[in-house]
């Protein structure tokens, strides 16, 4: 009989407790953030979409060796050894002609294996995060050109990459 | 607390004759075990006072197929251990391919019953004596056992496609030239 | 009319795999007889995403992303568990940094973990506001993860032989903040949620695991503490230098009703938060310096061999079976799940429950399906 | 009645020249009307509110874009889109059960309105049995329900139906005893009567006097029971029943529902207020002001209710109906008795 009474006390109490912590949150500041107006701003080692600064690739394909599910896609073609020599922006001789970089983002695990062994730091993860599209066939991202249009110097100063 | 050469010995006076293999050197030693003498081995080591492998840690199905060594036989692995003594033992059961039969451990371990689904499931090993031997990661009707080195990946399951469509294929159909893969060869 | 068909007084309920509370794409086969449940049958796989096959069709490294999408609420100690193994096969001692990290991140995640563990559970129960604010809290650990290593959920973080990155300037006072503003919240919980009589009501005296079940069915983590056994491998095994760290072990007392219910292990999770937030305070305190990408080797290729590595994640032993044949590629990886054990007494506990306490009892147990079907 | 012939009088010249069919019906139409209205517009606003409570509950901010201001506009999209629907009737339901049931639940909660005071001029109808029409009109969406749960075809349904025949039906024996507690000072049935009978003040609202102070919340506790409230909303414990009775409704179906349920959320704290919190009564504001203002103040309070707890189990409910509320009402109604006993002398 005492426990009958006890337990009624004791649920009216705890439910009185609970009152009192949603009443308070009532007045509390929201945490929403309203995206399309207000953006997060993402802080810089961000690993969203990929890039590829082309004109600074090798073509070494160290990066389609490390991808565990295979989302980049790579040709190259040997150069010519009359040809004008290419360098890239940190001093290393292209000695391939990069003729196919495809990373297909719609399966690409978002992992950051593929930027740790690039050896001139061209493929970076970049934070922008609004890509998305409407067929999958737009989450192709083709970076190889016909022909490098700029030449870089080898004194610029190396690109940097997380 | 006992290490593996300790336990074998013991057991080798209990079970002269089912002990196959042992190897204590290595860094995980293990002791093979023969199938038949499962059941009674392991029922003495959880319930002997002094082994009191009360836990069972993992329970693995392993297939040892390699083209450059011809092994060809299939493995299970059970990892033991006694959380009262702490100490761990590692026993092992040499199965044929073509064969594969093992007597279950449920009735000593509760969670043998599924461990011995999965193993079933990926290498087709059979527990004699399991309670519901059945497949229970893969769907029932599934054809083969998938963890197996020498497993073929079926091109239809139920009329869908069973391996992975990526993008690239579709659009390969589309006439799309997407160049190969050299570096992923092999 | 077919007598027949309504002969049986048994009702069979399939509960999922598309259900509110099954925590993803569990199926339950409910045998009822009214609201009594006589029998459950768990299906299991329907995420099964084959982690053992693609293990052993990718180097060494690659498989971390895939061991952080196993349980992707809890990846970091997922991938460290994985790390540590291989370490163990190739024998390589990374330096204190890169423990001390480890462990910083791993108690964080761990915090995250049972937030939305503790969360989901109160929402599986009915109540709704506390899932919001555990959520509240969780992204504010995400944000922090975020700023680390780049991601939110998937890290990728924990590298065989050290970590991917170096935390930034300012993280440390950051976390302390985090950590200061944190522990009035899990008072709140405890005072909106654990002591709330009908929570109690629902979960002190259902799904009880008794010692005798927690060990035959090699139950661990908090579902193991809450049955009444001091057990955590940080203690018995410790890794990541864990046995330098003072922080106690809880485990379930039995304080409203028998050892081992539900309620037991909701509280062993929020006990367990505060004594994370003991831990990572310690490691933000010693945190020496050193090179995070020291002992990284530049091709991950075990000798031949085998090992079997375990570490205490959120929801328990989560053991890695790595057999290499000296390869750049493991032979064999099996992964002993903790989710899947525990799933697995699940029949045993529900029998003659209520259809409720299904649901009580599955939240209580605090199961990720992506770990359960690998 | 009264009420809206006068109102046809007035605004009507040739009212009294109409056939005297007319002149009976006309009025019961309009009031109706009136009813009609306050039920469809009363959830646009309560579902609002509940969205915003408990979005600021949980530290959230709720809808905030449909409409401008703080997303005022979202239900009545939400209604539209509910109406455009495409009305999905699975194929093993009982077709007629199934279409049913939906006008029967909404029919219950929606006649119940007739009744209510919301001031001394303003009701449809001032029966003589007024409370007990209310609590026998409002026992008729549960005979809904159960046509829901069992015409869908769906084991869920048929659990959330059940679990709401048992549920309404033992919450309402510790409902009626509480407003029985009411009903004997007051000596009438009528809804107007008990109202009146709190004239003069707030010390004679029925909540402030000792017996009633705890017959208040017996019946707040039985009614939120009774429109499946959380700690009480086991009919439609999401988390265990997905969507309990309704779990195969869909479009302007599922909104009949929908409606309905916020209808009696709005009806029961008006009775409430009727009962206990002295009906219109209140100083400056005119009377249906008053009475509004109350009963939003205890649909809030079941907000407030729902976005803190947990919810009951099946068994549990039971015990508190039978074993909790059940024996304080009865001794309620005996301390009324002998209270009014001791005041009134023997009949």
């Amino acid at each position: 009989m005492k426990k009958y009474f006890l337990d009624i006390f004791e649920s009216i109490r705890t439910i009185l407790i609970g009152l009192k912590i949603t009443w308070s949150h009532l007045f509390t500041r929201a945490c929403t953030v309203q995206y399309p107006e207000v953006k997060w701003e993402l802080p810089e080692r961000s690993r969203m979409r990929l890039f590829n600064k082309i004109e600074d690739c090798i073509g070494c394909g160290q990066c389609v060796r490390a991808c565990p599910v295979d989302c980049i896609y790579m040709t190259t073609e040997k150069r010519n050894k009359e040809e004008d020599p290419w360098f890239a922006s940190d001093g290393t001789p292209i000695k391939l002609k990069v003729t196919q970089f495809d990373i297909d983002m719609s399966l690409c695990c978002y992992c950051n294996l593929c930027t740790y062994p690039c050896p001139t730091h061209c493929l970076v993860m970049t934070p922008e995060y609004e890509f998305a599209v409407h067929t999958k066939k737009d989450f192709l991202y083709r970076f190889a050109k016909e022909e490098p249009s700029v030449m870089s110097d080898p004194a610029t100063p190396q690109p940097t990459s997380n | 607390m006992k290490d593996t050469s300790e336990i074998l010995q013991i057991l080798q006076e209990k079970f002269p004759k089912y002990i196959v293999k042992s190897n204590l050197e290595s860094a995980a030693p293990f002791l093979v075990v023969s199938a038949k003498a499962l059941p009674a081995v392991c029922g003495f080591l959880k319930n002997d006072k002094d082994m009191n492998f009360e836990s069972l840690m993992c329970l693995s199905g392993v297939d040892y197929k390699d083209p450059k060594t011809e092994d060809d036989r299939l493995e299970v692995v059970y990892h033991l251990f006694s959380m009262s003594k702490k100490h761990k033992l590692i026993l092992k059961v040499e199965l044929s391919r073509d064969d594969p039969k093992v007597p279950t451990v449920e009735n000593i371990w509760g969670i043998a019953n599924w461990h011995e689904r999965e193993a079933y499931d990926m290498y087709g090993i059979q527990f004699e004596g399991h309670s519901d031997l059945r497949r229970i990661l893969c769907p029932d009707d599934w054809v083969d056992y998938p963890l197996r080195k020498d497993y073929v990946e079926p091109e239809t399951y139920r009329g869908m496609p069973a391996a992975a469509s990526k993008q690239f294929a579709e659009l390969a159909e589309e006439g799309e030239d997407l160049g190969t893969n050299p570096y992923r060869a092999g | 009319m077919q007598v027949e068909a309504y002969a049986g007084e048994e009702m069979v309920l399939n509960m999922g795999p598309q259900h509110p509370s099954t925590h993803g794409v569990l199926r339950l086969e409910l045998e009822t007889d009214g609201e009594i449940v006589k029998k459950v049958t768990p299906h299991i796989g329907y995420l099964h995403r084959c982690f053992e096959k693609h293990a052993e069709n990718i180097d060494y490294p690659g498989v971390i992303p895939f061991c952080d999408r196993m349980d992707y609420i809890a990846s970091m100690n997922n991938s460290l568990g994985y790390a540590l193994t291989i370490e163990k096969l190739m024998q390589i001692e990374v330096n204190e940094r890169v423990q001390t990290l480890r462990v910083l991140m791993a108690e964080l995640n761990r915090i995250a973990s049972h937030l939305l563990s503790i969360g989901t559970y109160a929402m599986d129960i009915g109540s709704f506001t506390p899932f919001l604010h555990c959520f509240r809290e969780r992204e504010k650990i995400l944000d922090l993860f975020e700023w680390v290593c780049g991601a939110r959920l998937l890290y990728n973080y924990n590298w065989v032989g050290g970590v991917s990155h170096d935390i930034p300037s300012g993280f440390v006072e950051k976390t302390s903040e985090f950590l200061n503003q944190l522990e009035p919240v899990i008072a709140e919980m405890d005072k909106l949620l654990s002591y709330n009589k009908i929570f109690l009501a629902r979960t002190a005296a259902v799904g009880i695991i008794n010692k005798d079940l927690a060990e035959s069915f090699n139950v661990t983590g908090p579902n193991l503490r809450g049955s009444g056994i001091q057990w955590d491998l940080r203690k018995e095994e410790p890794y990541c230098a864990y046995e330098t760290y003072d922080f106690e072990v809880p485990i379930g007392s039995g304080q409203f009703g028998p050892v081992g219910s539900c309620w037991d292990r909701y509280y062993v999770r929020v006990r367990e938060m505060e004594q994370s937030i003991k831990l990572i305070r310690q490691a933000l305190d010693r945190l020496p310096e050193g090179d995070v990408h020291e002992m990284v080797p530049r091709r991950v290729k075990p000798p031949k061999g085998e090992i079997y590595g375990r570490t205490e994640t959120p929801r328990g032993e989560l053991g890695y079976y790595v057999i290499s044949n000296g390869g750049l590629i493991p032979f064999r990886v099996k992964v002993k799940s903790p989710c899947f054990t525990v799933l697995s007494v699940l029949p045993a506990i529900a029998r003659g429950a209520m259809v409720a306490d299904i649901i009580a009892i599955i939240g209580s147990i605090d199961i990720v399906m992506g770990e359960v079907d690998r | 009645m009264n009420f809206f012939r006068e109102i046809l009088l007035e605004q009507l010249p040739g009212f009294r020249e109409f056939p005297s069919i007319v002149q009976t019906f006309l009025p019961m139409l309009l009031g109706c009307l009136v009813c009609l209205a306050l039920v469809a517009l009363f959830p646009l606003i309560a579902v609002w509110l509940e969205r915003k409570v408990s979005a600021h509950m949980q530290d959230r901010l709720g809808p905030m874009r449909v409409g401008g201001w703080h997303g005022w506009a979202q239900t009545i999209a939400d209604g539209v889109k509910l109406l455009t629907k495409e009305d999905i009737i699975p194929k093993g339901a009982d077709k007629l059960l199934f279409k049913l049931a939906p006008l029967v639940v909404f029919v219950g909660g929606f006649a119940a309105f007739v009744v209510l005071p919301f001031s001394d001029q303003f009701i449809v109808s001032d029966l003589n049995i007024g409370i007990l029409y209310v609590v026998a009109i409002s026992s008729l969406g549960v005979v809904g329900v159960i046509m829901a749960g069992w015409a869908s075809n769906n084991k869920y349904a048929l659990f959330g139906g059940m679990r709401a025949a048992a549920q309404i039906v033992s919450y309402e024996i510790p409902t009626v005893l509480a407003i029985l507690t009411v009903v004997i000072p007051v000596g009438s049935l009528s809804m107007q009567e008990i109202v009146k009978a709190q004239a003069g003040g707030v010390l004679n609202w029925f909540i402030f006097q000792p017996v009633t102070f705890f017959a208040f919340f017996i019946f707040y506790i039985g009614t939120l029971a009774e429109v499946n409230r959380t700690p009480f909303d086991i009919p439609e414990a999401e988390s265990e029943l997905v969507a309990g009775y309704h779990t195969e409704y869909s479009g302007m179906r599922f909104a009949f529902f929908f409606l309905a349920e916020y209808a009696n959320m709005f009806l029961v704290s008006a009775i409430a207020v009727t009962l206990f919190l002295g009906g219109w009564h209140g100083p400056w504001l005119p009377g249906p002001v008053w009475f509004i203002f109350k009963s939003m103040c205890l649909v809030f309070l079941q907000m407030w209710l729902r976005w803190t707890l947990p919810r009951l189990r099946v068994d549990q409910l039971m015990y508190v109906s039978w074993k909790v509320l059940l024996p304080i009402a009865f001794v309620l109604v005996l301390a009324a008795g002998t209270i009014a006993l001791i005041t009134e002398g023997p009949a």
